[in-house]
């Protein structure tokens, strides 16, 4: 199992989309409600698909996402 | 079977825990992000100085958690040269855009280098002048429309862009030279091995390593981040390909193998 | 008792900043200062110091700012045309608060002009030749001795109110060889709890000449900076007096001019004239107390500088109207004649003695 | 007549355009006239305002301490602007963006859901034509409709001037949503 | 008649440096002052002029030196530290008397400061920031359209003279857009015998600011152009004055501050407050004859800047003890407030007011 | 059989008839000579500009019968652009050491040479600041006593000689680069032979020339005349190879005749 | 027949020797007398050795050799 | 007692080194001295020259503008000062180089071989030995041989020490190969 929860803080977030384009899962997606700072931020539309794989929270220059990963306890 | 969640991403401690003054999908951003990963990672947060340049990451000193110093436009490498100097024992490091390392610095920037000066130098190409709203750098590409160049970067009047890792490879002294980019993960993976080694090897005092980054300015391209991001792949890394141009240290360590 | 050595001013210079504790020194040639830079290299390897020959004077300000900011005694030097490139690296480290030691032995200009000894940079050392509202402390040696003493003294005063300071000296002050006895360190420390150290039990450290944030935060800066130097000008003045108790004839100048003007003095006392010298030795601050004091006493003031007229508006805004102020100058490296200074006062005695007649 | 004005949004609400063209409209009306960008942090990102004066007299500072009105085309700009305003003063706030209403009891406040009523255009880039309009309804004095309609076509280069129309008809859906209030 | 256009200041500038025939414009970027190469990137291929974004401003002001001396009109802009670093270059077009126009739209220091408009490199436009004995002709424009008119000016003082002339102007005045109307031609022409076009036909020509040979060359050069400076002092000034004729309390300002200045004697005239301006239009020289005409008739001066006190050295210089000469001063980028002149003057009134009644 | 003379040598009449202040032996009469001897060939005289750095040959409009103009220290190539954006007919000459052009000079040296300014820089190298007496200089080789590096040059410490040909050689726009000697007659022969090209090139307006020469300055060097010619073989030109790096007029008319 | 004569500028001649060591007939020497300047200059010990090759004549920094050559007239 | 010496020659005849042998005897002897070289022309090669005060007074300014001594050791050197000494002065000249002889009728005028000298004793560096051996006979006020002779060790660096015993033989045939004269 790879899975994770994309954690995104949303007034970090300033609405760049880099994160929604490098989804391999595609599940991330911009609100059409703005934040604070004015920005149309960004959410998961759907944590389950994710599989963790770090490509959002690394592209993120706004280091607004963190990511946690589901590992099965023993 | 029952689910535990562990963190597998977080912000690095090295980060401030600020709002950064940075347009969406700024490329700095990033940057300073892998930084700050790296510094966590080699435990070298308390002993690190940044120099911040002249040009939109004047104020890099309120991003990362170590002691920041300004240095005068395109002076940054004489400044670290300096303070490195003086305080053997920092890793020091200088921040720089294109603007500032390529023409007001490229002295300073071609001197360092061929001291072997024991400093790391980060260079964020992002072919424009981004602070000052978009005028030509030294590294925007041929027809490529600026503020200052509206009809496109004509190469028989300025010429053509200036490759940095190229013209540094020329010298003696450095110890590591590299170019990446951060158009996409795999390549801020890559970006972020180099900025480790850069800053491993100054932290084993091996000499100068210079890690040239192709990023990202949407706001002054006109364009969105993605397509940005896209850009960047499409246009810049034809002319400036990613590659390690030298890794002393590494060879040297090879060396020693195969002898022993 | 140290013993005396016949030194070269700028040697003389160099060693009192080794005495003086700086381990940092970054020049780029220039003549007529080379023997500091050649003398670094020989020396800074012996104390365990630093000398690093720049690329440019830019690169050169620009690494002691750096190595201020590291917390320790750092200097460059250069002449004229050397300095003018250093001006906006200047002003950083003075909006920086750093401190260091700058050294300008200064040449003909403008431009290249030519290399012997001249005082045509005054306003720029004292105006601020660099952007913004700031100030050095400028110092003013008259002697390879001075050099020497008021080295030691400048890197007190650069800790003291973290600020760069400058000794000012034309060409003929470095060049030439006198006796002189080296000085002592003045043994005065100096906490910099503001150095780059590393973040390490501490917040971090920034040093910086930007203030963006709020709006307000340069306007606040420079005022504290206005503070700083009201401070200065009131607790920094050094000045030399000769013959000036009864004088009626005063003459005002500073390093080789002030060295003529005083044998001036001498021989216009011997015709029973009285003349006096009065020597700033530091220019900036200007040390107008002192010389409103003795020369509102004063029939008239000569100015002489080795310059078309730059200090003589120190003297004027300093005597506001108070006293005729007149004066001499050379340019382009030539010296005062000793007897152009005598001229010029007899031809005021001259001019009193009809006036008087006439009265 | 001296009125000093802030306009202020986020980059792309066309906050400069604003500003220049109550500028060129007042300019032709025989007014002194003054603009300046915000420009007092040199960085990026983060909210772009201009301050406009318009008068029948010489105009001494283009700098406004403590404008008379204040055009927050977004959040951000209503906090920073809303405590600056002098009092008796005017507020035009976008309902469409900003989620903390201004709240001064001393002021005229003004909301208009300005990006919604560009967004019916199908553009979201014109809220600045509806502040216009707001603007024009509740201080007629400045300058006249037809001004700041001819001046369109002066200030906006050919090549957008197709956009023109639709900036019109933004400009006046914003008026006549506006009603005149009286003074705080 | 030509039409008003609303115009940015820079761009004004820059669109009457075109029509003053400068068909050579090299520059490196910086804020506040960027619009003037972003339209000279434009503007110039359409008149097949020369547009070159240089790779500092060492390069810049070094590349004006080199058209200059080609004979052709020639200009840089740059604002505050890019300004410093021009210093040497600036000082090597004076000392090798090429024409030429330097735009400094100043922002506030020391080092990189912040880019709100401000006035701290008054000191260092009038007395020159760069080494040696030289001037520079410095104009103040105060506003979008003095900003066009002096350009026209600025070209033709500097080959009248043979001498860099600067625009000094706070980054407000740059950056505020006004109703301007654009300026014609002065239609005025100048012989460049000396320009470098090839030793065809003639002796060769040479430019240089060294001057070496025989040993007192130098001081010949440099009294030759005390000469020039002091036909310039003698025949250039230019003031603007503003209800002065009555005034008891005279302000003097220049760029914004004169505006807001402008604006506090209009409201105390109001109040029946006999206050007046004096705006000089030349900063060096200095209209020392015009301020003191004005300036000896009332009863106080008043110096406004955006600095914390440059051209107050002026006036007093000027006045020389004669009236006093009182000083207010905004620094970092504030503007001077209305009502803090007003309240100044106002403050006058009062004490006079006082002192009459106890005398 | 009778015999006749005929002049075989005469001195150029490009060069002025005065005494230069130059050391005995010193590299910089013999390249200006050459330089003379260049614009009588090619008839350039009147229509020549030559720029003086700051360096012992400060005064080289004393001694080239041309117009001539002085630049700052190292900013030579930036007048020089000024210059020939003004008048694009002359042919212009920056004429600089290796301080001038390589230290302070740097950025202003790569710039125009990347831009590709249409005109030709002569480069003496003569591993020394001359004119102020003997100090490092960044062509200075590794273990040369200098006033300032009295125990030799410590390569761990300021780094390595800078070879500027190689360097340039990274950027795309110069027409021609070459490094020449002067050391005896034969290497004379063909600097005189690359600065013809370079000159010839310019006069053609084919782009950026630059020729280096390793040149002897015998007083700094604290050796004879002689000795320093043979210095500059032995010593010099093994770190600085004498070669031509790019000739691309040459390339382009080779180019076309194979073509036609 | 490749003949000449150098014709050596004594007073130009700063006395470097270049020349003469560059002479492949070793025809060249320095003199002991000192020329205006106080140079040890360099004269001609047998022009009839001379080959006119140049080799002085370029090597010379002062310019002060110029070669005349001695052709055969027809 | 104020004397002010040039001392001017080419490259390599010790020009500086003289005036420094000078000043260091005569600061010994308790009097005030000042050493500067000429640096006139930032330029290379031609003459060199020292300008030397030795004074029992504070001395003003170490440039000298009219020498009452000059040693030329070459040609150039008679030829630039022979025109500065004040009338009444002092002119020693290296009758081994000079061609054309000085002619100043004001002028104490002294002739001396100085060159040969020196290379009688193996080394052509040496003149400025024997000039100095010639100045101490003539003037022998200014500072005694002994103190030459005890600063001799102390001017020349430990490497180079070694030739101080070839300095001082030609030093004193310079002595004794002069005779004293009477003021011009
Ligand atoms: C001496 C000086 N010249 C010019 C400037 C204006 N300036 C500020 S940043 C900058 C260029 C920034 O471009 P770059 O280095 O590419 O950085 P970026 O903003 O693109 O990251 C310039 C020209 C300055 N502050 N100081
Ligand atoms: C701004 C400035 N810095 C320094 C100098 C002093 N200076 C004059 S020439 C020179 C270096 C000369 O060396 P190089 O360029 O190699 O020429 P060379 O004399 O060897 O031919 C220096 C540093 C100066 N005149 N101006
Ligand atoms: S971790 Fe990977 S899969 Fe999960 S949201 Fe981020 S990019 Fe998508
Ligand atoms: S990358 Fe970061 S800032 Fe950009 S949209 Fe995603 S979460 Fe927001
Ligand atoms: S202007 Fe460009 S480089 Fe600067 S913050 Fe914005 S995107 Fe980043
Ligand atoms: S110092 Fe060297 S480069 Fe200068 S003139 Fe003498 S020999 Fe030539
Ligand atoms: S031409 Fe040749 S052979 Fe004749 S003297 Fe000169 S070097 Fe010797
Ligand atoms: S090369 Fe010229 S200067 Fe040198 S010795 Fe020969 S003739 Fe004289
Ligand atoms: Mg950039
Ligand atoms: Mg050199």
């Amino acid at each position: 199992m790879n899975r994770g929860i994309p954690i995104i803080d949303k007034e970090r977030c300033k609405g760049c989309g880099l994160c929604i384009v490098n989804c391999p899962k595609d599940i991330l997606a911009k609100t059409s409600d703005v934040n604070d700072q004015g920005a149309y931020y960004t959410v998961c539309t759907d944590e389950s698909l994710c599989i963790a794989c770090g490509a959002c929270a690394l592209m993120c220059p706004d280091a607004a996402i963190e990511i946690n990963k589901l590992v099965e306890a023993v | 079977m029952s689910v535990k969640t562990i963190p597998m991403y977080k912000r690095p401690e090295s980060l401030s825990d600020v709002r950064t003054h940075y347009c969406a999908g700024c490329g700095h951003g990033i940057i300073h992000k892998l930084i700050a990963e790296v510094l966590d990672e080699l435990e070298l947060r308390e002993k690190t100085i940044v120099i911040a340049p002249v040009g939109c990451s004047v104020l890099i000193y309120n991003y990362l958690e170590v002691d920041g110093l300004e240095a005068a436009h395109g002076r940054a490498p004489a400044v670290a040269t300096g303070i490195k100097r003086a305080r053997p024992e920092m890793l020091v490091i200088s921040y720089q855009g294109d603007g500032d390392l390529l023409a007001i610095g490229t002295g300073e920037t071609v001197h360092a280098a061929n001291r072997g000066e024991d400093i790391s130098v980060i260079f964020v190409n992002n072919a424009i002048y981004g602070m000052t709203g978009g005028q030509l750098a030294p590294t925007t590409l041929v027809g490529q429309k600026t503020l200052t160049s509206p009809a496109g970067r004509n190469s028989a009047d300025v010429g053509f862009p200036i490759r940095a890792c190229e013209m540094l490879d020329t010298l003696e002294a450095p110890a590591y030279i590299e170019r990446t980019s951060v158009h996409n993960p795999g390549a801020i993976r890559k970006t972020k091995k180099a900025i480790f080694k850069a800053l491993k090897y100054q932290k084993e005092g091996r000499g100068y390593s210079f890690v040239e980054i192709l990023s990202m300015c949407p706001t002054n391209w006109g364009v969105q981040p993605p397509e940005a991001a896209d850009w960047v792949k499409s246009d810049m890394v034809p002319w400036y390909p990613l590659k390690k141009f030298r890794d002393r240290p590494a060879d040297e360590d090879a060396d020693k193998e195969k002898a022993s | 008792m140290s013993e005396k050595v016949l030194m070269k001013g700028n040697e003389a210079l160099a060693e009192a900043a080794v005495i003086a504790g700086c381990r940092h020194y970054f020049a780029y040639p220039i003549t007529p200062q080379n023997e500091i830079p050649a003398y670094m290299s020989r020396r800074m390897p012996e104390v365990g110091g630093t000398f690093l020959q720049a690329e440019s004077e830019l690169a050169a300000i620009s690494m002691v700012l750096g190595a201020a900011a590291g917390g320790v005694r750092a200097m460059t030097s250069s002449s004229s045309p050397g300095i003018s490139l250093k001006q906006e690296g200047i002003s950083y480290i003075a909006g920086s608060e750093l401190p260091c030691v700058l050294v300008n032995i200064m040449r003909g200009g403008p431009g290249l002009g030519a290399i012997a000894g001249a005082q045509g940079d005054y306003f720029q050392a004292t105006r601020g030749g660099g952007n913004g509202d700031y100030r050095t402390i400028v110092l003013a040696p008259g002697s390879a001795q001075e050099l020497a003493d008021f080295t030691i003294e400048a890197f007190d005063l650069a800790d003291e109110y973290r600020m760069p300071v400058m000794i000012l000296a034309d060409g003929y002050i470095g060049q030439m060889s006198e006796p002189v006895v080296l000085p002592k360190p003045s043994g005065k420390s100096f906490e910099k709890p503001w150095a780059l150290t590393g973040a390490k039990g501490r917040k971090k450290n920034i040093i910086c000449s930007m203030k963006l944030i709020p709006d307000t935060a340069l306007e606040e800066h420079n005022l504290r900076l206005q503070e700083k130097y009201d401070l200065i000008t009131e607790k920094v003045h050094r000045v030399d007096t000769y013959m000036t108790d009864d004088a009626d004839w005063l003459v005002v100048a500073y390093g080789t001019s002030a060295r003529i003007a005083r044998k001036a003095v001498d021989r216009l006392r011997g015709e029973g004239i009285k003349a006096g010298l009065f020597r700033p030795l530091t220019l900036w601050p200007f040390p107008e107390k002192e010389l409103f004091e003795v020369g509102s006493k004063v029939q008239k003031i000569l100015t002489v500088e080795m310059s078309l007229g730059q200090m003589v508006e120190d003297v004027k805004l300093t005597m506001n109207g108070e006293v005729e102020v007149d004066f001499h100058g050379r340019a382009g490296g030539a010296v005062p004649a000793l007897d152009d200074i005598i001229e010029r006062i007899n031809g005021y005695e001259r001019e009193n003695h009809t006036h008087v007649q006439a009265s | 007549m001296t009125e000093e004005l802030i306009i202020a949004g986020f980059g792309g609400q066309g906050v400069l355009l604003t500003g220049k063209l109550l500028c060129v409209a007042a300019m032709r009306q025989g007014k002194q006239v003054s603009h300046i960008p915000s420009y007092g942090a040199e960085m990026r990102g983060g909210t772009a305002n201009c301050s406009v004066v318009i008068s029948d007299e010489e105009i001494a500072s283009p700098v406004i301490e403590k404008p008379s009105i204040v055009i927050a085309l977004n959040g951000p700009s209503v906090a920073k602007f809303e405590p600056r305003v002098r009092p008796g003063g005017l507020l035009i706030w976008n309902s469409s963006l900003v989620k903390n209403p201004p709240t001064r009891k001393d002021l005229v406040l003004v909301s208009l859901d300005a990006t919604d009523l560009s967004l019916s255009e199908g553009t979201e880039r014109a809220a600045n034509m509806a502040a216009i309009g707001a603007l024009l309804k509740l201080k007629p004095g400045i300058v006249s409709v037809d001004a700041v309609e001819a001046a369109l076509d002066e200030v906006i280069s050919a090549r957008n001037r197709k956009h023109n129309p639709v900036n019109l008809r933004i400009l006046h859906a914003g008026f006549e949503k506006t009603h005149k209030v009286d003074a705080a």
